[in-house]
């Protein structure tokens, strides 16, 4: 856990430095969104068109974890419990298609 | 309510699988009486042997035991539990495969009463009558909540859903009369929500179902309801149909208008009466309407016998 | 032993009440808005307490019920009711919260040797939403109750039942969100408040089993919030969920619901085994057999317990090959557990084993647990399944877990760290009593019910074939011993706050953080914060030390404790 | 003011029973987290019923995506995505009392966008209402599996609106509480578990919108 990191930076930031990496990856995340919304108008097939939204989600999903809520700054701690929530998902997910996905 | 009411200590066993799952039972009771006994054994042996105070010597364990042991121990019931699965599972899986050309009989339940409806259109309510010996497949739906046809002396018990249908298949061989149960709490009267299956010899079955009043082919029911539901003027239609031809679909893989193929089996054709526009065949167009709440799921029951037994040849002639 | 080591002149001079946290506040507002994780654990107590008496009440009528084979004591409504009052209240109001919420509660800053727990506010905002909880079982059972069942199968709960579905799931969900704070409080203390020097492996296996059912509680109990809001959601607005007519399949809320509640049972059974490992060593006077290996025991069966959950379902129209997966998942869960077992026994050997009540209700523990572990084996293994399950041979395998194993360990836990608690011995005598007692009435009350289980005996039913009676009888004449049996304990802890021995701070002479603080422990837990050189149980290192001089040195200690108070 | 952070006991922010506001902070975070992941789980349950019906009926979903309005879901899920970067924004400046007023400037942004999202999903609801899209007798769509659809519209959409609603309550109570005092605002681990928690809400939106607004479109 590497906890906040204020005490080292003694120096203030500009509100400049703070806003400009949220705005990049704002702006990165609307074009995603943008692009995801362009996708679903395509006349492929339904499944390669969920699929690539599924992709983008996850992708949006991880930017939002990593720098918006500041995830890449902390500890294996931290990780263990936000990745935890994913785990149990793919648990829950697994074990109720092996009934869904093998009704003969 | 049941027949013979005295002391039990074990269920009857009516069927080759009801004696089969005793002797896993058997076998499951004497693994736990030698691990229970080990555990007491022990608990008691070192409770006295070391109590308080006691003179016994309390030597030093060597280093290596607490390891060794521990591995050891996890790794035989690892391997033992893993057995007994096999042993358990190996004969489950020979029951997923049911008997060839069974005697079908159709269960209804509903809050609380189980209909039964025999192959000839005999009807009987919380009573079974089976033939012994002779393989009998129950096609099961549930009307309201869940249900579940619980038989305990052939132990066999399978939930009953509604909107989709369940099945048990059983050759009871030993005749007499036996508790049937509903298993899944359904409500008020859950309890008395039972009755009994009688097993009898094959031709006593056969002297009984003649005995009881409208004893009409279901498929032949099922034939009726089909005409005056007007389903024969487009499923009987010469030349070019409307609609798919039944003759010889049960069993058979139909294709699908939106790609892929499915199985005709029983949930498939009462799946194309309520919801037709779900599955629709290749080739037709989804003009056909549903007749989800036109007709009981006893009715249901009889035109899928009739669309399972229905091969073609002179019927569609008379139309 | 310990009767040796109290101070019989001291017993009277001073309430109980004006000791320790005790004496921190007198008024209802200094209990009902403290956020004292001891206080608070008291007040869990006096509310579980309650409950349990609660649920006592519903099933002893309806065990008067099952006396005769015919409906005629209560109505078959009445009986639906009663059965389902006994099942939400104990496993919601009860058993899930039981050693957690109270022991837990209590204990765990003190085993860290921390102050407090980690969100002291929240603590107190988590028994708040146990009592709303609470209140809406209250009102439940004052409305007319509710007739599901503990499960709340969909289509009944959500369509047909005529019965009060809506408040129940609501108490359900509101206590369900209590437990998860407790659980995040309990993971975030144990993260971040450990004494200097207690390292991971040097925790008592308490606190381990108190982490790990709270990571089970975390990842769980919400699945079970969202299920009943969707079972909530048909029921109310009328939307599609479960409903076949509409195309929704009523499977998915058992799959849903059975995610938590088999999760669930080890939410009841962890704990326990935590209380066991903290008594056995403790009366054995001997280190804990393979401590490493019951710590990955523990964690072990809490994440493999969420694979299992399949095992409730054989019957139910699952796919048969989903069934081979969960029968399969459910023999491996069951192996840390065997190793558990393996491991307690083992810890006796070369012991100073003394029989105080809380090691018999350790040693019933033992015994009730192995014998429902493998009767689970029976229930995982699919072809005995599908005759056991929705019989009493399901209900007395669940009863051995959870009221052999859970409540067992909830008494020896009542009665190891009663002095702790409340700084007073609770008589030995009595309790030595009531814990052989319980063991009987126990077995008394449920071994009966395998046997009329196999033989097909329902569960959930008010009246019943005949020939099932004499199991039925023997249940109920048992069941009598066995309410007794909890019944004295209730009657004599509440003599001994009031004419109870002195405690001294240490009377078991037990290691652990919780014994180095006078009993009852002060407001901010330890005077000088303690440090942690050495693992716990340190008792005997490995096999017979020099017996005689360990326990006149505790002896002396042990008199020293007391005469300070 | 940054004196006063480097020791930290006498931050008004300390709670009983820390000595330390960073292991406060700390705890708060690790608390926040293991919470977030008991949210995704309670969520979970949503998304696999939906994943279970969609395997079930993938024409009737096809076909009942379509019913919704991707305007309305694109604009809000855009709103989402500012508001999430203007929260990404608040912890940043909130520690240091210099940029306190930014910071708090930020919150209301942030809850403004959150209700401008409310109301935008307001008029949505009454749009769907008028096309019959509540599962009932009269609901728009025949085909079998469409209602289990809106169903999970209905239920997903509602219960982040809660969500939403609550984070709204924290922010606004964070934003009048910083202002009323400044030096605890500087201090408080509450800013972080807030914009943690403004987070998952945009996490769990960002799924949904997927999920419900995007299947059916362009045939």
């Amino acid at each position: 856990m590497s906890g906040t990191t204020q005490r080292n930076d003694k120096n203030m930031p500009t509100i400049g430095a703070i806003v400009r990496r949220p705005a990049w990856v704002l702006l990165v995340l609307l074009i995603a969104l943008a692009l995801n919304i362009g996708a679903a108008f395509l006349p492929v097939s339904p499944f390669l068109k969920t699929g690539f939204h599924l992709i983008v989600a996850a992708l949006t999903v991880a930017f939002i974890a990593f720098i918006f809520m500041e995830l890449e700054k902390k500890g294996p701690t931290i990780h263990l419990f936000a990745g935890s929530g994913l785990v149990w998902i793919a648990i829950l997910f697994l074990l109720i298609f092996s009934d869904y996905g093998l009704r003969p | 309510m049941t027949a013979d009411s005295h002391f039990v200590f074990l269920p009857a066993a009516a069927s080759a699988h009801a004696r089969h799952v005793d002797w896993i039972y058997f076998g499951l009771i004497g693994v736990s009486v030698v691990i229970v006994g080990l555990v007491v054994a022990l608990l008691l042996t070192f409770g006295i042997r070391y109590r308080s105070g006691s003179p016994a010597p309390r030597g030093k364990l060597p280093e290596w035991v607490s390891r060794e042991i521990e591995i050891g121990w996890t790794v035989a019931t690892l391997f033992a539990f893993i057995f007994i699965f096999w042993f358990a599972a190996a004969s489950f899986l020979t029951t997923i495969g049911a008997a060839s050309n069974p005697l079908e009989i159709h269960v209804v339940g509903k809050q609380w009463m189980w209909k039964i409806e025999h192959p000839n259109g005999v009807r009987e309510i919380n009573e079974l009558h089976v033939p012994a010996d002779v393989p009998v497949r129950l096609v099961m739906i549930s009307q309201d909540v869940i249900h579940s046809f619980f038989l305990p002396a052939l132990r066999i018990k399978q939930d009953v859903l509604p909107g989709r249908y369940t099945s048990e298949s059983f050759t009871a061989d030993k005749t007499g009369s036996y508790d049937l149960f509903c298993a899944e709490y359904c409500g008020s009267d859950h309890a008395r929500m039972g009755g009994r299956i009688v097993v009898m010899p094959k031709a006593e079955y056969q002297a009984w179902l003649d005995a009881q009043p409208g004893a009409e082919n279901l498929a032949g029911k099922g034939r009726q309801l089909f005409t005056q539901l007007g389903c024969a003027g487009c499923h009987f239609e010469k030349g070019h149909r409307r609609a798919p031809d039944l003759a010889g679909l049960y069993g058979s893989y139909v294709q699908l208008a939106g790609g892929g193929t499915v199985r005709a089996d029983e949930a498939y054709l009462r799946d194309s009466i309520l919801q037709p526009a779900r599955q629709v065949v290749a080739g037709y167009a989804p003009i056909m309407p549903s007749f989800k709440g036109t007709v009981s799921e006893d009715q249901i029951f009889s035109l899928v016998t009739f669309i399972k037994s229905f091969s073609g040849d002179r019927e569609e002639t008379t139309q | 032993m310990s009767d040796a080591v109290l101070d019989k002149t001291s017993a009277r001079d001073e309430s109980t009440f004006d000791k320790g946290y005790l004496g921190a506040g007198h008024t209802l507002r200094s209990w009902l808005f403290t956020t004292d994780h001891k206080r608070i654990a008291i007040l869990y107590t006096l509310t579980l307490t309650v409950f349990f008496f609660v649920g006592g009440i519903a099933i002893a009528l309806v065990r008067i019920e099952l006396v005769t084979p015919a409906q005629d004591f209560v109505s078959a409504d009445e009986y639906n009711r009663l059965f389902t009052l006994h099942g939400i209240v104990m496993v919601w109001f009860f058993l899930v919260p039981s050693i957690p919420a109270t022991f837990g509660n209590f204990l765990l800053p003190l085993m860290l040797g921390s102050r407090d727990l980690a969100f002291p506010r929240l603590n107190l905002f988590s028994w708040y939403l146990t009592v709303i909880g609470g209140a809406f079982t209250i009102y439940v059972l004052l409305a007319g109750g509710v007739d599901t069942g503990w499960t709340f199968y969909t289509p009944y709960s959500s369509i047909y039942s005529n019965s009060h579905v809506i408040a129940a799931a609501t108490a359900v969900f509101v206590a369900g969100f209590g437990t998860i704070a407790t659980g995040i409080n309990f993971i975030v203390t144990i993260h971040t408040m450990r004494a200097p020097g207690l390292t991971w492996f040097r925790l008592p296996l308490f606190v381990w089993s108190m982490y790990t059912v709270s990571i089970v509680i975390v990842l769980a109990t919400p699945v079970l919030a969202m299920t009943l809001t969707l079972m909530m959601a048909e029921r109310f607005l009328g939307v599609p969920i479960f409903n076949a007519s509409e195309g929704g399949d009523p499977l998915l809320f058992q799959h849903l619901f059975w995610f938590y509640s088999h999760p669930a049972v080890y939410i009841m059974i962890l704990p326990a085994m935590g209380v066991v490992s903290e008594v056995i060593p403790c009366f054995a006077r001997r280190r804990l057999f393979g401590y490493d290996f019951m710590v990955y025991a523990l964690a072990a069966i809490s994440l493999i317990g969420f694979f299992v959950w399949g095992h409730h379902m054989f019957v139910s129209g699952q796919s048969p090959y989903a069934n081979l997966v969960f029968s399969f998942l459910s023999f491996i869960v069951a192996v840390p557990s065997a190793i558990k077992v393996f491991n307690w026994t083992a810890t006796l050997y070369g012991g100073q084993i003394s029989y105080e009540a809380p090691m018999l209700y350790a040693f019933g523990f033992v015994g009730l647990f192995t014998i429902g572990g493998l009767t689970g084996l029976f229930l995982a293994s699919i072809p005995i399944d599908v005759q056991a399950t929705d019989t009493y041979f399901v209900v007395a395998h669940f009863h051995y877990v959870m009221v052999g194993g859970t409540v067992s360990a909830f008494f020896a836990a009542l009665h190891f760290w009663w002095p702790k608690i409340t700084g007073r011995m609770y008589p030995e005598t009595w309790a030595r009593f009531a814990a052989v007692l319980m063991f009987f009435g126990f077995n008394f009350t449920f071994f009966p019910q395998f046997i009329m289980g196999w033989a097909g005996m329902p569960r959930r039913y008010g009246s019943y074939p005949p020939e099932f009676q004499v199991y039925h009888v023997l249940s109920s004449a048992g069941a009598a011993v066995l309410a007794i049996a909890y019944l004295l304990p209730f009657a004599y802890m509440i003599w001994s706050l009031r004419w109870g021995q002195r405690a001294p701070g240490n009377p078991w002479q037990a290691t652990g953080l919780e014994w180095q603080t006078p009993s009852p422990p002060p407001k901010h837990n330890f005077d000088r914060v303690p440090t942690v050189e050495h693992g716990p149980y340190d008792y005997h290192h490995e096999g017979y030390v020099d017996q005689k001089e360990e326990i006149a040195g505790s002896m002396q200690t042990a008199q020293t404790d007391g005469d300070q108070e | 003011m940054t004196a006063a952070r480097v020791a930290p006991v006498e931050s008004s922010a300390l709670r009983e029973p820390w000595k330390d506001i960073v292991r406060q902070r700390q705890a708060v975070e690790l608390g926040m987290w293991a919470f977030l992941a008991s949210e995704l789980l309670f969520f979970s349950g949503l998304f696999a019923g939906y994943t279970i019906y969609r395997s079930l009926y993938p024409q009737a979903f096809w076909e009942a995506g379509a019913e919704t309005d991707l305007w309305y879901g694109g604009i809000n899920t855009a709103i989402l995505l500012v508001s999430s970067a203007v929260m990404a924004v608040v912890p940043r400046a909130a520690r240091w009392p210099e940029l306190g007023l930014f910071a708090r400037t930020m919150l209301w942004l942030a809850a403004l966008l959150g209700m401008a999202f409310l109301v935008l999903k307001g008029f949505e609801y009454r749009e769907d209402f008028r096309q019959h899209l509540w599962p009932g007798p009269d609901f728009k769509l025949r085909i079998e599996g469409a209602e289990l659809f809106f169903a999970f519209y209905w239920i997903l959409t509602s219960i982040h609106a809660v969500h939403l609603i609550i984070g709204i309550a924290l922010v606004t109570r964070l934003a009048i509480a910083g202002a009323r005092d400044p030096e605890w605002f500087a201090e408080t681990p509450a800013v972080r578990a807030t914009a943690l928690y403004w987070g998952l809400v945009d996490i769990i939106w960002t799924v949904v919108f997927v999920v419900i607004y995007l299947p059916g479109r362009g045939g």
